[in-house]
């Protein structure tokens, strides 16, 4: 395999992992909302991160091309093999905390997938055209939801800023480059994200002071996700999510 | 007869839907409000011992496939809500009813999800009874009503496929999977009868709302209808029936089959299914916790009006 | 097999489970107790209960004799040939959730435990030998507790007595009997449990009423525990316990 | 010097130990808060990232074993708290400057355990470091302290000789077994090295603790002591030594190793580990939710003393 392709595999399912955690993290809400549109909105957010996280590795499995399909990329890879960003695993906590992070992913993607629209790789580049049109929609949704809790009650407005401090260190890897992705971003394949820091910050921050949330200093940054060095949350999610998987080796569902 | 009454019974004889603004009898409102209030609500609660298994789905389609399914479920419980506040009564004193067990929700939500193969059989038989009951509520004679129910049945027509689908495979799948299939089959098949309601002889709304037109058929006509096409779709699976007395009847043109444990319905009923409780919590601490959020949307919404009124002066 | 030793395995499988699977909810407050003492007190009360799961999967892997140890018992069976009652495995809830059922297992266990001493069965009357000794300082700090919360604050009172009634209606099936335990008590290797309902409830209802808690109605009741008929609670626990064995198959550790 | 300053000194030259009733200089009493509490504080937060793997353990037998040791991580904390109380702090007052991080724990505990390896590397590793460090300590000049290492150096032994045993059972067992015990050992290795400490040149309490003999051995040379002790125990567990650069120093009679990624040490104590906000948070919502039920029991006990009193009256 080439260099590119291996690069270029291992990007599609970096990508991937980020689709299948946070979708699976958002799934986590439904039937706990706090009211059924929001239920239903959950749902419309998952099943879009789901569809993206398939579109991902079935590209993956096509460029491995040793018989693993999607859902040996989703069931049969270990937290230690898991490349996707921390901030997508992290526990959904309380509504304020999952509508914060679902904010500074959906910026991300809103800064990044226009980047990865002009990729060389077709495939790359379709699945992007595809996720642009869902991700105005995410974006619509996490923004209004930030700008009313941010600006509701005194509490909701507690719970928005703790958000915002309790996450703020899981963004900066967002902005991280290694040689994988430099080699994709230099043979116009892949995104240089570390670009992207200061239109993502922009955004950011307008909605917070709209909101009237502190944007927080940049005082301390957990990495590793794309090493598959996670915090302790992602092994939780995995057991549950692989354990059917997992326990009946080898099976069609 | 006030001439009010007579219309109301013209447009029942002619097949005409009941709307909103028309009148209608004090029972004809109260009936219709439980009938359609405890079918939101089962959609609503029926959400959770499918969404039990959202996190745990063995492969990204079937997960992508009942996040949808659940999905479809809430705007069921949405719609329906809607339909039944055009009867004056809003959703949140139907939850509170709800809540407070004042109003009931299909007892088959009570049994646990306890296999993968569950979420199949609840598409395949629990919405498989629940689109032979709604198909003949197409016809029912409340306009918003009847509307709704041709909206959903499209949807439960899909969703039971789905899961008729999810069962083929595991049927035709390992051992392992084709043991949890035939486990799934063996402990949803006599719940779901028992969806249709106890016997005719013994109903109590039956026979009021079939004369309104709020039902169009009866609970064993319907229930007969179920049994009949089950058995087709149990053999195409290669399971064995749970009903060993299962037994075609050339002579009514149906299949015969064994008395229904209505003991084992009404204890269900009563208190005594696995998941009463677990049902009425979970929905009582997710509105709960809840509470903050509708409050911070209510204050927004608040100082957004009063900024505008102030700039509007 | 004789139908007694096939019988005798069952009834130790069950006994087992019951032990794992309280072990396993009790594990779940290490470190997530009210103040430190209380987190080595709950490990004690863990360690007898995963200790004696152990010997009765031990027991009834002799029994098996078909080369399964006591690990393949406890991570290789899944919810539905799990065989233990149901109070076990409800979730650990609250502080005061998890004590009153600690109670209700506890005094469970203080009437059956001296009759299956008799038992003609000497592993079975080995095994509990040992049990009755851990039971009492078991049964001692639960009933301490229970009073203490019933008879305290407001909120502890009101925490003890919801737990109460949540309870109570999983405690009718620990007296229930099926023809396997008929065929052992007639053996003189079972107990008859059906005979000790009224002992524990004259032991509980005295405890209970000194907490100041009304002792509820028996106006419902869920079974199903002893024919792997279980709540939904139980599948996530499994799940959590059973991963990483499950993930590695035929692994030693 | 006054009278009780020398004698003060008198017995740290004599190697007695003072007691909590002795006289002592502030700066000893403080230094010794400081460092029993964040010995005592390290027990308990290092309940965290093993009690993690608790519910997953592989065998009933590890589970049990696991289960123990947590335990005894309680107990230890619970008794260093005790010593730490004989110096005129309360628990409650050491809690409070552990959960606003105040007081400090070891940084060690900021790594997640990401595979039940993990549990196994830290019994070997961490706590082998720490008996290292503690066996020192049992010459410690303040006599409860000395008498608590004691203690504790006993159950840290069988500990670490658990810890080697699961990672033996790991490398000895499948290709997947020993790739995570290899993943553990390279993570665990050098933050264990970093557990005693920056270099003797560059440790602010060091000089004056070894004055008063709180601390009798320096940085470098305990960590010396873990690297040469270490080497062989890899060795026998047949996984590839962390340090490339490992190698005997004939002279020396040590082993040469690599330099330490300093940087790291200190960008994971300022804040950037995984799991520095997460163990605190944890003890704050487990302190926070445990609040009614110590309520509880001084209500009861008030109660309980009320009525005794009028009894007695």
């Amino acid at each position: 395999m080439s260099d590119i392709k291996a690069a270029t595999l291992e990007y599609a399912t970096r990508l991937g992992d980020d689709s299948v955690v946070l979708g699976h993290r958002i799934s986590e809400w439904v039937s706990y909302g706090p009211f059924l549109e929001e239920d239903i909105a959950y749902g419309n957010v998952s099943l879009d991160y789901i569809g993206r996280a398939r579109m991902f590795y079935t590209y993956a499995a096509e460029l491995a091309a040793d018989g693993r399909d999607e859902d040996d990329f989703a069931f049969m890879r270990n937290d230690r093999e898991y490349r996707n960003l921390l901030l997508m695993e992290m526990p959904k906590g309380d509504f304020a905390y999952s509508q914060v992070r679902q904010l500074f992913a959906d910026v991300y993607y809103t800064v990044l997938l226009p980047e990865l629209l002009q990729s060389k790789d077709e495939t790359l580049s379709a699945i992007a055209a595809k996720a642009i049109k869902e991700t105005k929609y995410h974006l619509r949704r996490s923004r209004d939801w930030v700008l009313r809790l941010g600006d509701g009650t005194e509490e909701s407005h507690k719970r928005t800023q703790k958000a915002v401090d309790q996450l703020w260190g899981y963004t900066h890897e967002m902005f991280d480059m290694d040689e994988t992705e430099q080699l994709l971003a230099d043979e116009g394949i892949g995104v240089d994200v570390s670009k992207l820091r200061d239109a993502w910050l922009k955004m950011v921050t307008d909605i917070l002071t709209e909101a009237t949330i502190t944007v927080p200093e940049d005082s301390w940054a957990v990495r590793g996700g794309r090493t598959g060095y996670h915090t302790e949350n992602l092994g939780h999610m995995l057991t549950e999510m692989q354990i059917v998987h997992r326990s009946n080796p080898g099976c069609k569902w | 007869m006030t001439p009010q009454e007579e219309q109301f019974w013209a447009k029942i004889e002619a097949e005409e839907k009941i709307e909103p603004k028309d009148w209608m009898p004090d029972d004809y409102r109260k009936n219709l409000i439980r009938q359609i209030s405890q079918h939101a609500h089962s959609e609503v609660i029926g959400m959770q011992p499918e969404g039990n298994w959202i996190t745990r789905a063995p492969s990204l389609r079937r997960k992508a496939v009942l996040l949808s399914k659940v999905q479809d479920e809430a705007g069921h419980g949405l719609y329906l809500y809607s339909a039944c506040e055009t009867l004056g009564i809003s959703r949140s004193e139907m939850i509170e009813q709800l809540q407070t067990g004042k109003a009931k929700y299909s007892s088959i939500f009570n049994y646990p999800t306890l296999t993968w193969a569950d979420v199949g059989a609840i598409g395949w038989l629990v919405d498989g009874a629940a689109i032979v009951n709604q198909v003949s509520l197409q016809r029912t004679s409340y306009g918003p009503y009847s509307r709704g129910m041709i909206r959903i049945c499209k949807e439960e027509s899909f969703h039971q496929r789905q899961g008729y689908e999810a069962i083929l495979a595991l049927a035709k799948g390992s051992p392992d999977q084709k043991a949890m299939a035939q486990d799934a089959l063996d402990r949803f098949y006599w719940p779901a009868l028992m969806m249709f309601g106890p016997h005719d002889s013994e109903s109590a709304h039956s026979q009021k709302s079939m004369q309104w037109k709020i039902k169009r058929e009866t609970n064993d006509d319907l229930r007969q209808k179920f049994v009949d096409q089950t058995v087709k779709q149990i053999e195409v699976l290669g399971l064995e029936h749970p009903d060993k007395a299962i037994k075609w009847n050339e002579e009514r043109g149906h299949y015969d089959s064994s008395d229904l444990n209505w003991d084992e319905f009404w204890s269900v009923i009563n208190g005594n299914g696995h998941c009463n409780r677990q049902r009425i919590e979970h929905h009582v601490a997710a509105h709960d916790e809840g509470e903050w959020v509708r409050d911070a949307i209510s204050a927004y919404n608040e100082k957004k009006r009063a900024k505008k009124a102030q700039n509007a002066a």
